[in-house]
């Protein structure tokens, strides 16, 4: 099918109504040898044929109505309030583009005036852009802004809590710069700030660090951005959005930016995106920060209202100069996001948060009793945390999936020599039953898989 | 008695809230784990509203914007054609929005059949031979497919310098070729609106590891030389690059592949009507000929050997990769949208698609011409250029005429971009638009075309109908105000 | 939980603003020993809980989405298409009350004035109401209608094949009023002409006769509608809607009224409601028509607009002299089969109508081929028909239901003495695969339940 | 340019289509099965529209309204209320959406748990014995109620032939005992808009059947004589029917089985949130005392004798029933998302609403009574009653008030009922709405309130930005177009 309302008479008395005789005329420009080529795809189905054949491959995954998932590691399953999908599916917002044309677009643009106003707030930091694609792609171009800063500081360090992935991508953005990556290692899952002091220099553009880091620890911020700003390189703070409902915000510790994965505020896990990459600074790099920025301002009769500002960093008037290259972001991300925290507000985030903290300790402790299970790191974390398993993580975890468990990410997945090692996290969409029956699983799994090694 | 919508902030009363979450089903012992340092010490000012005041005012928020599901939205290059609301249920069925990305391969074959199919249908409508479905966005295609074509030079001991476009190209094209470490050199179009061979020629040395080309390209106009360009790039060792932001015009119809491209990247949001979001999310696969496969992404998608029904598996062993541009798969829920709009169509719906997208876009070509200036007479693709040069002298400029549109209840054409062609106006009418639609418009563009004949003046201070004014954008540049109750004066 | 904004401090302030000092002093009208009763409730929950919970009772259900189901009998399952959930979901209708400000709820009635003319088309007749409940209640409010148009009519007659629960509603209806009604009873599935002459007589105010029948069976509806307006009387059709695509409309067989159930145009199955009472009738009888009205008009400019119109039948103006006592009726049912029969167009509703022959006698043809089975009537049929199973049918329905197939509904249901028959419906919704995999599980189980009853 | 939208009608053009059905799948030859003469002669002129034709239409119609998603709704006794997102999700899961009524109850055990548990729940809320889910709406429950009633009478050998309402009682109730074969005794109210009681001994004999009340009645006031009138009622051997419509004020305050009501319907659709839908559907459960059980509609909910965990199932053997209202068991969906009200709520949650409808309709209520008249000093329970006379007199009419408020963005109060208050304004806040509401709503009626004794014809030609200028309902009846081309002038 297709969802062209014309018929084909109707189509052919346009061509003529054209000044042409067949379509083809329209498109004599194409090289003859290239014109419909044939093309081997499945035949067509009605809207009828495809509910069904949608539903035949949805039906094919495990999710988490049927699972239950103690996965976290960069994409957080947390509740929804109803009123997110409801409103963000509105057509209105779905399928407007970007608000190139203010007067037609206040409703688009004063969502990101209050998503920017939200996650300033939120981080404690002084301006917000409108998005970026997602936390990695974030992090990586906050790289790239630091190190436009200043020509003599052509090094970043990266904490080895940093999303292994982010890292990755970072990695992959800086191929087409001159620029010294350092991962700086863990002790005890947490970034020491003596380990920092002997590398970061002068010549540092910035020094990132995840709080709660990648294996759920909670950094200290505050000692790490003294040792950094001691050095006049910038502090790239990357936070749990969530967990700024209850933890310091990087305004709070003086990060210079602060740049995230804001899938937790409101949106699916869906296999890995779309998402939202949040970006926050401070007012002095307003004028270097990527992407697109709503302003408030009035018009022609003083009546406030909004529009696309600072438009002169961005591709489409400074092309290769830009400050970045991105241009649709993900702004149906950031409207899921405002409707998320206006529903929170202050309290509620600060209950969301203090749930994941309660129930992961809760679940820390059951699976720490469990025979064999440890839990390697002592810091203090928050929502996930790392679990030594007596047998390979990833027979455990396996085992445990066809229970319909989704016990953790086994580390070895980043690291392979980490093959007994798992990362699991609890959010308030678990109970303390649910746990219990997570454990038991683990219990039982965990001396079977092992009975079957030994024996 | 106008009611402008107030700011979430505005409608805050302490103490007021809605009630989703439970109340204090964390005790307070347990936050004992947290060093007290480590909390946060003062809460932010999120808003204090209830329910229905959320519900409230996004809906009333919503109402302020044009849509195209209010409005004709014919903005050049955008493809705003009509987003199939079966395509979002599906992405929302919770077989597909509630899977975690690092779920066992075993516990999500459905979404990997899924994927595979996409690249795999994706491959066939391009003519390319590996699509990777990770980048976000068009922009972030096209990084992407330059870090590849960057790999592919490297492979070969010389990355070169240079990558050329059209002044035509879009910004994103020049500032990823730019970010991705090369010198850009920017080639002036032919009066035709198509490259001009003798400045490209000029261009074309060894050092140019690639040239990006958008075709249909901005003006609208099908590359016409694009065998004889693909020759000379080719012949002197450098890439083409295809920005796929008007395959729409090809669908069926012909391949980027065919046509000698190398790299392309395509936007699901555009030619495969996944929702614009208001500006995202997009996605912006990226497909190769066989010679780049091998730099793509990772992990790759890919067929258990042997396995039988298929099962499908990530794959991260790709030593020649230039790695991941950004975290997990891509934006899967979009994916889901562009698979299940093509599985609806087929080869004969795509095709029908493109074809009623050109035959919309002479149409109303046809019907304007005499009124706006046609800077490339002839048969257009999906797209075309006027110049509102005339009204221009009359006292109106490209920009007064959109926004008189917007009283029209139409959406603006993109305006003063290609930047080659002078008050240039870049319109688009897709597919999904009927004949009827399409005569409601040029009405109106006629209509205002008139006005300015008459009375100039009003058009500058249009729109008189939206919810506001014409906004002062240079005093939003000037007076930052960029977050409610910001040290940035307003 | 609770929607209240208010926080307690809030509403005790209020209180006071009002003049008061507390709650109590608000209530006092109330005696003091009704105050305040203990309510044994389960505990509140919030919105996750919630989502849980209602999660958890759905579950409990085997819904048309696992299992292949063939019921009918005056509720199908049709295809519905994606944009009638969506648009019919949006608060501006969803939330709205019956348009009594016609200023601020133009939308709501130019939406009823188009189902009006929607179904006004469909069925060719002169006016439509704007909803009644269901096709039961509707029936029943026809008869009272007819029966007031009359005073010497008392009579009803109303044909075995008007479905069973239509009948028992009349019945009730019927209770408050002096009415004989007589059930005229079929001849291979259908209502005979013939005997319907001798039935129908000058105080016979209305004969109600459905088509296709409860049965399955196309009724001969031109000749009994000469039959009926031979005597004078008021020929009442209940059509299903779909089958109008296809099939000859009541205005074009000559009903004066067309009355019955609209929810196969585009409403889900949701265990029996809410559906959708449809009713058009004449010209002649719209000062008797049961339930609102809209109607187009001009405001005080000239320009057209929409209204509740002809409000002096209705209950809030007439009171105990009202045509009937309806006042909220089903309003965002209109709604849907509004959005429904504008998505299908008269050649998609001819093409669902199409299907749904084709496959009902595909299934039939293959069901007839069943060892044991058998079609007892031999008249034409839209999308169902009664089969003879060789083991009561209740057994059957059973068995299969336990494999994921619903076969039918067996007619003992309605009729103790029916054991060995089921009414098995088919739309569009199933395959020709879906068929024969139900016929075949009908076939082996058949056969098993047979020999276990004789062995 | 105000823009109408056009009737989906206009919109038509032929041969244009939405294509969610296949084509021809259906060949021609089965319809074969069919006898020419039974096969419609010309097809229905339903509109040929593309798909975002339809989305376009219906996403603008939806814009014109008002609602409470949108605005402050205080229309008296219609309790809008913010009707939870989360209802209508639950309603729509396949598991509920997608199940047929006619499915083996061992199929559909998650649906009838709700629907026993939902009874039981409305029992102990209301203190009555026994409800029925059947009716579709407060009339159809007011109507099977009385049904009952008189079964109940005929049991014990006279029918009786009278139902008592008052003057103040919605039209329902008169029409609905008529229906149900009852002549109807009107009795005026007192001056405090009670029950007048000595009216009521009057009008009281043996050929009484019932009486019927709203408590709080209409003009929002508790009747303070219940138990008096109850023992009066009762000792003529007739019976108590509560009109459920007010019940917001009460729950978990106070329940009309405890006040002596011997038969209630409820209006789900009103105290238990579910969404009005522009007109419904809604739900008109009714509860009975023990000894009226008996006479419920068929067929009943039980839980399966021994069986643990429980089983439900419907039962179909009540020789005593008066039949079935309707087909099935119910507005099914709406019922669902009233279970989803209360479970949310609990005891606690629903006595907090009331006490919050209470609440705030006396805020709104002192802020008022100095502007308008107050016809009923003191204090109100969920909504109050003022009347415009002293307006009236000024020269505008309630009706202008009322059109003049959507000006203002706020839905206009039900208007002229009960009839017993002049120029009646019947004011319902609810409890959802926060005090920055009332205060907005409560200044703008005082704006009003001043505009009128400086401009009353500013009023007469009210609203002024509506999307149409005040309604001609007069012509409407007059030339009457109930359907587009219609016979029917217009
Ligand atoms: C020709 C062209 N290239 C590239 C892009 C960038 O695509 P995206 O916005 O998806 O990053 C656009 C978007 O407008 C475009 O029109
Ligand atoms: C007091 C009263 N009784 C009865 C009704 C009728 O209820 P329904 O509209 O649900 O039939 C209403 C509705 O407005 C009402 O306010």
């Amino acid at each position: 099918m297709d969802y062209v309302p014309n018929s084909d008479a109707q189509l052919q008395s346009m061509v003529e109504a054209s000044g042409f005789r067949t379509f083809e005329e329209l498109i004599a420009s194409v090289p003859q040898d290239l014109r419909f080529p044939e093309l081997k795809l499945p035949k067509p189905l009605t809207e009828l044929e495809l509910q069904r054949e949608m539903k035949r491959l949805a039906s094919r995954n495990t999710s988490s109505e049927q699972a239950l998932s103690f996965l976290g590691a960069g994409a957080y399953e947390h509740f929804i309030p109803t009123v997110v999908d409801y409103l963000s599916g509105r057509g209105e917002f779905y399928t407007a583009y970007t608000p190139y044309q203010a007067e037609a677009s206040q409703g688009t643009l004063q969502v990101i005036y209050e998503y920017q106003t939200l996650m300033c707030r939120l981080t404690g930091l002084d301006v917000s852009n409108a998005s970026l694609y997602d936390g990695a792609s974030g992090v990586a171009e906050a790289a790239f802004m630091c190190l436009n800063l200043d020509p003599d500081r052509g090094k970043i360090i990266v904490s080895a809590g940093v999303h292994p992935e982010y890292l990755q991508t970072i990695r992959t953005y800086a191929r087409g710069i001159n620029v010294r990556i350092e991962v700086l290692p863990l002790a005890d899952g947490a970034t020491r700030p003596e380990d920092l002091a002997a590398g970061v220099d002068t010549a540092t553009a910035a020094v990132f660090v995840q709080s709660p880091n990648f294996f759920g620890v909670i950094e200290d911020m505050e000692s790490l951005g003294d040792v950094i700003h001691g050095k006049g390189a910038q502090f790239v703070a990357i936070p749990n959005p969530i967990s700024l409902g209850l933890l310091r915000a990087p305004g709070e510790y003086g990060a210079d930016i602060a740049v995230g994965e804001g899938q937790p505020l409101g949106m699916p896990v869906s296999y890995g995106g779309p998402y939202l990459g949040f970006f926050t600074c401070t007012k002095a790099l307003v004028h270097k920060i990527p992407g697109r920025l709503v302003g408030r301002t009035r018009d022609t009769c003083g009546d406030l209202g909004y529009c696309l500002t600072l438009q002169a960093r961005e591709q489409h008037i400074r092309r290769e100069k830009a400050t970045s290259n991105i241009c649709t972001n993900q702004s149906l991300m950031a409207l899921r996001a405002t409707i998320y925290l206006s529903m929170l507000g202050p309290r509620g985030l600060h209950e969301i948060a203090a749930q994941n903290v309660a129930l992961s300790h809760y679940a820390a402790e059951q699976i720490a009793r469990v025979e064999g299970c440890r839990l390697p790191l002592t810091r203090p974390f928050f929502n996930e945390f790392v679990v030594k398993t007596p047998v390979p993580a990833r027979v455990l975890c396996e085992e445990l999936a066809e229970q319909g468990i989704f016990a953790g990410v086994p580390l070895s997945r980043f690291d392979p020599a980490r093959t007994d090692e798992m990362l699991v996290c609890v959010t308030e969409t678990k109970t303390r039953e649910d746990i219990d029956s997570y454990v038991a699983a683990l219990r039982e799994v965990a001396r079977r898989v092992e009975e079957g090694v030994k024996g | 008695m106008k009611t402008i919508e107030p700011l979430i902030f505005e409608k805050s009363v302490p103490g007021n809230r809605a009630s989703p979450v439970p109340e204090s089903v964390a005790s307070g012992e347990s936050l004992g784990a947290l060093p007290r340092g480590f909390l946060r010490q003062t809460a932010p000012a999120l808003p204090e509203v209830s329910e229905i005041d959320v519900v409230r005012h996004f809906t009333r928020l919503s109402q302020l914007n044009f849509s195209v599901d209010t409005n004709f939205y014919p903005l050049g290059s955008c493809t705003m054609k009509y987003n199939p609301k079966i395509n979002d249920r599906a992405a929302t069925l919770p077989g597909f929005a509630a899977i975690h990305p690092y779920q066992p391969d075993a516990s999500v074959q459905g979404a990997l059949e899924m994927l595979f199919e996409l690249e795999r249908m994706l491959c066939e409508i391009t003519g390319m031979d590996a699509v990777t479905l990770q980048p976000a966005a068009g922009a972030h295609g096209e990084f992407t497919g330059i870090l590849c074509i960057r790999s592919y030079h490297e492979s070969r001991g010389n990355r070169r310098k240079k990558v050329i476009v059209p002044d035509s190209s879009h910004g994103t094209n020049p500032s990823s070729a730019r970010l991705a470490g090369y010198e850009v050199v920017t080639i002036p179009s032919g009066r035709d609106g198509c490259v001009d061979l003798s400045a490209l020629e000029k261009a074309l040395d060894e050092e140019v590891a690639a040239i990006m080309l958008t075709n249909p390209n901005t003006v609208g106009l099908f590359e016409k030389d694009i065998l004889k360009i693909r020759e000379m790039v080719h012949a002197k060792g450098a890439l083409l690059y295809y920005d796929g932001a008007n395959l729409n015009a090809l669908l069926g119809l012909a391949r980027p592949g065919d046509m000698g491209f190398d790299v392309i990247h395509l936007n699901l949001h555009k030619s495969f009507s996944t929702p614009h979001g208001g500006g995202g999310p997009g996605a912006g696969p990226v497909g190769v000929k066989k010679e780049l496969e091998a730099y793509l992404p990772t992990p790759r998608l890919v067929r258990r050997p042997g396995s039988d029904p298929a099962q499908f598996q990530w794959d991260d062993n790709r030593p020649d990769s230039i790695g991941k541009v950004r975290s997990f798969y891509g934006n899967f829920g979009v994916l889901v949208r562009a698979y299940t709009y093509i599985r609806a169509h087929g080869a004969e719906g795509l095709r029908r698609s493109s074809r009623g997208a050109i035959i919309n876009a002479n149409y109303l070509k046809a019907k304007l011409r005499e009124v706006y200036n046609d800077p490339y007479p002839g048969p257009c693709m999906h797209e075309f250029v006027l110049s509102g040069e005339k009204q221009k002298q009359q006292g109106s400029s490209a920009r007064d005429i959109a926004k008189r549109l917007l009283d029209f209840g139409y959406h603006a054409p993109t305006i003063y971009w290609p930047m080659i062609v002078k008050e240039c106006l870049m319109i688009e009418p897709t597919e999904t638009e009927s004949r009827k639609t399409l005569d409601g418009f040029a009405e109106a563009m006629v209509q205002i075309a008139r006005e300015i004949t008459e009375d100039p003046k009003k058009l500058a201070s249009a729109p008189y109908t939206m919810p506001v004014q014409r906004m002062d954008e240079v005093k939003a540049a000037r007076q930052l105000d960029v977050r409610f109750d910001g040290q940035f004066g307003g």
